[in-house]
């Protein structure tokens, strides 16, 4: 009757037997959790190629009213927010907890500035009529129902990568509460490991949607 | 409860074809449910457990045994899917004279129109012995034209042309059915298909009154919206004629090309922005709305007697 | 009458009794039953709506109810037996119970996250029956567009967010599995000595990960045009409704594997363990599991064959549903061989088995028909189509389940089901099953359609044949539903191993302790080794 | 996991490559490459993903089946998309309207 009456602690669950069974199995759950969302943006992106293929012409122009410097700029910020969350995980893995704490508010603020960066460029999309609906007209284009089509997609593909952002903000509050309390040491950091993998994902998407939203043959110039 | 047939009619040159393949496909799967069976029976009653402590011997597998359970199998499927394949794609192509009818679906209706100008609701007329090319849309969802005793089924889409086509050789009254759920009378949307003699279908298609053909009714409608200011029969009008247009290959603005075939005329009339002729300004307006999915099948077969463009009539098919 | 259990050992039952140990559980155990009892109660509102389905189709002009209600009645039956019941049936239930209990675990990987995961469940049935109550939808489970978007004026949106919603429930089990399998497995348990039923659960595991996401956005997207018009589906707007077709068959097809496929793992431990033989070519019918989850992902489009897809697109996706079937055909070669030379015995779960083997055989061999590009474009939306997909839920899956209740009962409660009783019922089961789905293969090819509450009278005669056996397959369903109930306060005290069965789940007490095992078990032997188990299993001749 | 710890300078170096790639592919964009122009986008973006995946997600570090894990789902969303197109690229192809 030995095996499980030792209590049970952060790092080692009653239901595992080792802290490295535990921590192989949470990296691995979240490695599985972002297959699952990389299906889930794989839907949306299977809609943007069928009707980027029907519509190649009047997405390239639709997309030329994207500001592409916003977009690159709001890239980089995401880009560096990426950098200092794997600083962060690299401070936890060295049980710096100080600097644990500092890179993950860091990255805290570079997803902020990023979310009000969007924010801008929702309300100028809205300004010039581009949100679908009622109202939707759009200067230029042939037809507007595929041009409303592309700012469907760009607005279910942004606002959905938003809204991950926005769950990934709150998972970072949490983490530098639970930081700032000295709860992470070196051999028990995995929340701030998996958060990272989440972080990183959800840069990736965007990685993806930069692209393909704001880039369809700029050559055109318009 | 009267007569219950087991059997569907076979009234369409598909049904024996498709028949046939079931037959195989029947063969195949009754080899198979009844060696299936047999073996669980036979072994279930020779192997019973006799003893209680009873230990049988240990077979692990036989590699051969499950190549040949493999191999097999998927041969025979194979088959199956060649000879499948084979009718779909025949299915799939109208023969070029095939006699040409519009369906339009609508919720819970068929409306079927004829070339010479007829018009039926949820009932076809066609000739026996000669094969017959139903071009179909719809207005609202979703339906499915389905002649059971043809053994043929197509869906009928909103916003795009479909196509399905029979060859009928038994003349006779069979059900039609729509297949494909669009919402509260779905089970209500059924009909008839009256195959007859050609002589009997010569009478019926004079009788009743006659409104002139499907063509005078779209050269009628091609008056009303007033598309002849613009489309001049001799070209200099601001827009391209459009004699001559039906199965010829239009150069676009964009530098492509497309032929101008069913779907090409309707797009060009509800989205005329969709694709833009070359050296043309894109300046139609769009008639989406004003013209009901009938009126643009009637326009269609109105461009279509304005005669195929004479390259159109000495090139391939 | 039947002697307690002598001494008050501490099981995972009456480790707790009050609410609280129920409804925040973290034990695998506890949450199987949860999940029990919650799809029984579906299975019985799903069932009460095929009743009322078949009762309105006795007559040509179906009288019983209107064609709205009737519309709503095969909409609500298709999305609570698929979403609410078939899918989270073997997986959260007896997968739930014992894929820890098979590989030596004490829980699996995430036991907070397997509670989330019921809840969602819960929280999405309870979004379709105020649905339901709240005055049904009317879209069929499919929920094509633009019917279900733009026409239809039924609950649609509390439907789809309650299918949303249950698919995280879905997605979550699946992860729970994979991890466990790959993380927390007992010494010694290597891959190829784990029991079938866990490589089915993997396979499904798999499917519900990969597939179920894109399910979850397709309702996003549903969501976004029936409430903003954004014509994403929308052919007046651009949209195309064939693309919603393509990305819910993307998932809904694999789904069908979901159902089907723990079944099969079910099937391979009873036939095993029934004629206390190793399965025939264990490995060959493992990997048939992986191979049908992986290949069940490339063959959607043959739900599309009439429906304006293109005729080479018709051609590939014909030519990989018959790849799909082979590693089926395989399995149930191998269930067959298994029995040759075994020591069988008659007892209840393996006439379930025997059961699966042949109904799902007839399953298999029409889905052959219906992949057919041929025949498909006469049989496809007829009743030929429902038969298939009956004769492989619920020949298949349901007597599956049924089968894999009864063999586990005894290790889940410690009580022994009714022998005789449950041989009864699983004759009326086999008999009802057969007269209500068979004539509908015959309806099917005559060209009757499906959703059809009105049709002509010369299907009259089948269509009564039909009802009659949904009646006495009614009868056959409420009977395990009593003699279980009653088998918990009266039925004999269960052995630890009643059956004489090699799995690990067998090692330890009827009903288990808390942590499943006193130690971890350490494996030495290969999956079916019955030279091992002592032959203390009650005979049952 | 632990064990191997990437020193700073290696994350600012990908950091480095990711921006000088970000920039890159933005001014591709400018260039009319005709339809390369989508296949350089993609290109880039899955050097940038790789980048991200390798360095800061650790999967040069990872065990073989975080690699697989990734891999298959790469292989999941080809499935669904190229799949997909099997229908979209070659509608009207037999010259027939619908089919």
């Amino acid at each position: 009757m030995a095996s499980h009456t030792r209590t049970e602690t952060l790092a080692l669950r009653e239901q595992f037997d080792t802290e490295a069974q535990q921590k192989d199995a949470s990296t691995l759950g979240m490695w599985i959790f972002l297959i699952t969302e990389i299906m889930f943006f794989g839907g949306l992106f299977l809609a943007y190629t069928v009707y980027r293929r029907w519509y190649a012409d009047i997405f390239a122009v639709t997309s030329s009213s994207l500001n592409v410097y916003i977009g690159a700029a709001n890239t980089l910020v995401l880009l560096s927010s990426s950098l200092t969350m794997v600083l962060a995980v690299r401070a936890a893995q060295l049980g710096k907890r100080k600097a644990l704490v500092v890179f993950l508010i860091l990255t805290l603020l570079l997803g902020g500035v990023f979310l009000g960066v969007k924010a801008y460029e929702w309300n100028q999309k809205y300004v010039e009529h581009h949100i679908p609906g009622p109202d939707f007209h759009f200067e230029g284009v042939a037809q507007q129902g595929p041009a409303q089509l592309f700012f469907s997609l760009y607005f279910a593909m942004t606002g959905l990568h938003a809204l991950h952002m926005v769950i990934g903000a709150g998972l970072l509050i949490v983490l530098i509460a639970l930081a700032a309390k000295g709860r992470f040491s070196a051999s028990y950091m995995t929340p701030v490991d998996v958060v990272g993998l989440y972080w990183h994902f959800v840069d990736i998407v965007w990685i993806f949607l930069f692209p393909l939203l704001y880039l369809i043959d700029r050559h055109l110039g318009r | 409860m009267g007569k219950f047939p087991l059997f569907p009619e076979q009234a369409s040159t598909f049904a024996p074809e498709v028949d046939h393949l079931l037959f195989f496909l029947l063969a195949v799967a009754a080899f198979f449910t009844l060696l299936i069976f047999a073996a669980i029976f036979f072994f279930a009653v020779r192997y019973r457990r006799r003893s209680h402590g009873e230990l049988p011997e240990v077979q692990h597998g036989a590699m051969t045994l499950e190549i040949l359970w493999t191999a097999i199998p998927f041969g025979l499927t194979m088959v199956m899917f060649t000879w499948g394949a084979s009718i779909y794609f025949r299915e799939a192509r109208p023969p070029d004279d095939a006699l040409q009818i519009y369906v339009v679906g609508k919720q819970w209706m068929w409306k079927i129109q004829h070339m010479e100008g007829k018009r039926e609701i949820n009932e076809l007329h066609i000739p026996l012995g000669r094969p017959v090319k139903l071009t179909m849309t719809s207005e609202d969802v979703i339906h499915n034209f389905f002649v059971p005793a043809f053994r043929t089924k197509q869906d009928a889409v909103p916003g795009k042309y479909s196509t399905t086509w029979f060859q009928p050789t038994k003349a006779g009254k069979y059900h039609l059915f729509c297949a494909a759920y669009c919402g509260t009378r779905h089970s209500a949307m059924t009909g008839w298909v009256y195959v007859m003699e050609p002589r009997d279908y010569a009478n019926w298609m004079r009788g009743g009154e006659s409104t002139g053909s499907l063509a005078d009714d779209g050269a009628k409608l091609f008056q009303e919206l007033a598309c002849v200011n613009c489309h001049k029969a001799d070209n200099h009008g601001r827009c391209p004629s459009l004699v001559g247009l039906f199965g010829s290959t239009v150069k676009l603005s964009t530098g492509g090309t497309v032929k101008a075939d069913e779907a090409y005329i309707r797009e060009s009339i509800l989205q005329p922005n969709a694709k833009i002729v070359a050296g043309y300004p894109p300046a139609m307006p769009t008639f989406q709305g004003l013209v009901t999915e009938e009126g643009v099948l009637q326009l269609v077969e109105y461009i279509k007697s304005l005669g195929p463009s004479p390259a159109a009539l000495g090139g391939a098919r | 009458m039947t002697p307690a259990v002598d001494v008050e050992r501490e099981t995972y039952l009456n480790a707790g009794h009050d609410l609280k140990s129920w409804l925040l559980t973290k034990d695998h155990k506890r949450i199987g039953l949860l999940y029990l009892f919650t799809i029984t109660l579906f299975f019985f509102l799903g069932g009460a709506m095929a009743t009322m389905i078949r009762l309105e189709l006795m007559t040509p002009q179906g009288g019983l109810v209107s064609s709205e209600t009737y519309n709503k009645l095969f909409t609500m039956h298709g999305v609570a037996m698929i979403f609410f019941f078939l899918i989270p049936s073997i997986p959260a239930v007896l997968g739930n119970f014992f894929l820890p209990m098979m590989i030596g675990a004490r829980d699996l990987a995430f036991p907070r996250l397997n509670l989330i995961s019921w809840y969602l469940l819960v929280i999405g049935g309870l979004f379709a029956i105020f649905a339901m109550l709240a005055g049904g939808v009317d879209t069929g489970w499919t929920f094509y567009t633009p019917y279900s978007t733009t026409y239809s004026n039924s609950w649609v949106i509390a439907t789809a967010l309650g299918i949303f919603v249950a698919g995280f429930s879905s997605i979550l089990t699946g992860l729970n599995f994979i991890v466990t399998v790959h993380r927390m497995r007992a010494p010694g348990m290597t891959w190829f000595r784990l029991p079938l039923f866990v490589w089915a659960h993997y396979a499904t595991a798999l499917i519900q990960v990969l597939g179920t996401p894109v399910l979850a956005v397709t309702i996003v997207l549903l969501l976004c045009e029936r409430l903003l018009h954004i014509g994403i589906f929308d052919p007046k707007l651009g949209g195309d409704p064939v693309l919603f077709q393509h990305m819910f068959w993307f998932y809904s097809h694999p789904a069908v594997y979901i159902m089907v496929l723990p079944a099969m793992g079910v099937i391979s431990e009873l036939v095993s363990t029934f004629s206390r033989k190793p399965i025939f070519g264990y490995k060959i019918v493992a990997f048939s599991s992986v191979a049908i989850a992986v290949l069940g992902f490339l063959v959607w489009g043959h739900h599309l064959f009439v429906s304006t897809q293109s005729v080479y697109a018709g051609m590939v996706f014909s030519f990989l549903s018959y790849c799909v079937a082979i590693p089926s055909a395989i399995k149930v070669f191998n269930w067959t061989a298994t029995l040759y030379k075994g020591s069988i015995s008659y007892a209840t779960p393996m006439l379930y088995a025997f059961g699966f083997v042949g109904l799902f055989t007839i399953g298999g061999l029409t889905g052959l028909f219906v992949a057919c590009l041929g025949i498909d474009v006469h049989v496809t939306d007829t009743y030929f189509v429902v038969a298939h997909f009956h004769y492989i839920m619920v020949g298949g899956a349901i007597m599956a389940y049924l089968g894999g209740l009864h063999y586990w009962w005894p290790k889940m409660t410690g009580r022994m089901y009714p022998e005789m009783w449950a041989r009864l019922s699983a004759g009326i089961i086999f008999l009802g099953f057969n007269l209500t789905f068979f004539p509908q293969f015959i309806l099917g090819y005559l060209g009757m359609p499906r959703r059809y509450h009105v049709y002509p009278p010369e299907f009259q005669v089948l269509n009564v044949m039909s009802t009659a056996g949904a009646s006495v397959l009614a009868v056959g369903y409420l009977m395990p539903m009593i003699y279980f109930i009653w088998s918990l306060r009266y039925g004999k005290v269960a052995p630890d191993n009643p059956w004489g069965a090699t799995g690990l789940e067998w090692k330890t007490a009827s009903p288990p302790p808390l942590h499943n095992f006193d130690e971890t078990p350490v494996v030495t032997h290969a999956a079916y080794d019955y030279s091992t188990v002592t032959g203390e299993g009650i005979d049952f001749g | 996991m632990t064990e191997h710890i990437d020193s700073t300078k290696t994350y600012v170096l990908v950091f480095v490559a990711l921006v000088s790639l970000t920039v890159l592919t933005t001014a591709v964009a400018f260039v009319n490459l005709g339809d390369f122009s989508v296949v350089a986008a993609l290109a880039i973006a899955v050097c940038k993903m790789l980048l991200v995946a390798l360095f800061f997600m650790h999967v040069r570090h990872s065990t073989q089946l975080t690699k697989l894990v990734l891999a298959g789902a790469m292989v999941w969303l080809g499935i669904l998309i190229l799949l997909t197109l099997t229908d979209f690229a070659t509608r009207g192809l037999a010259g027939v309207p619908g089919r």
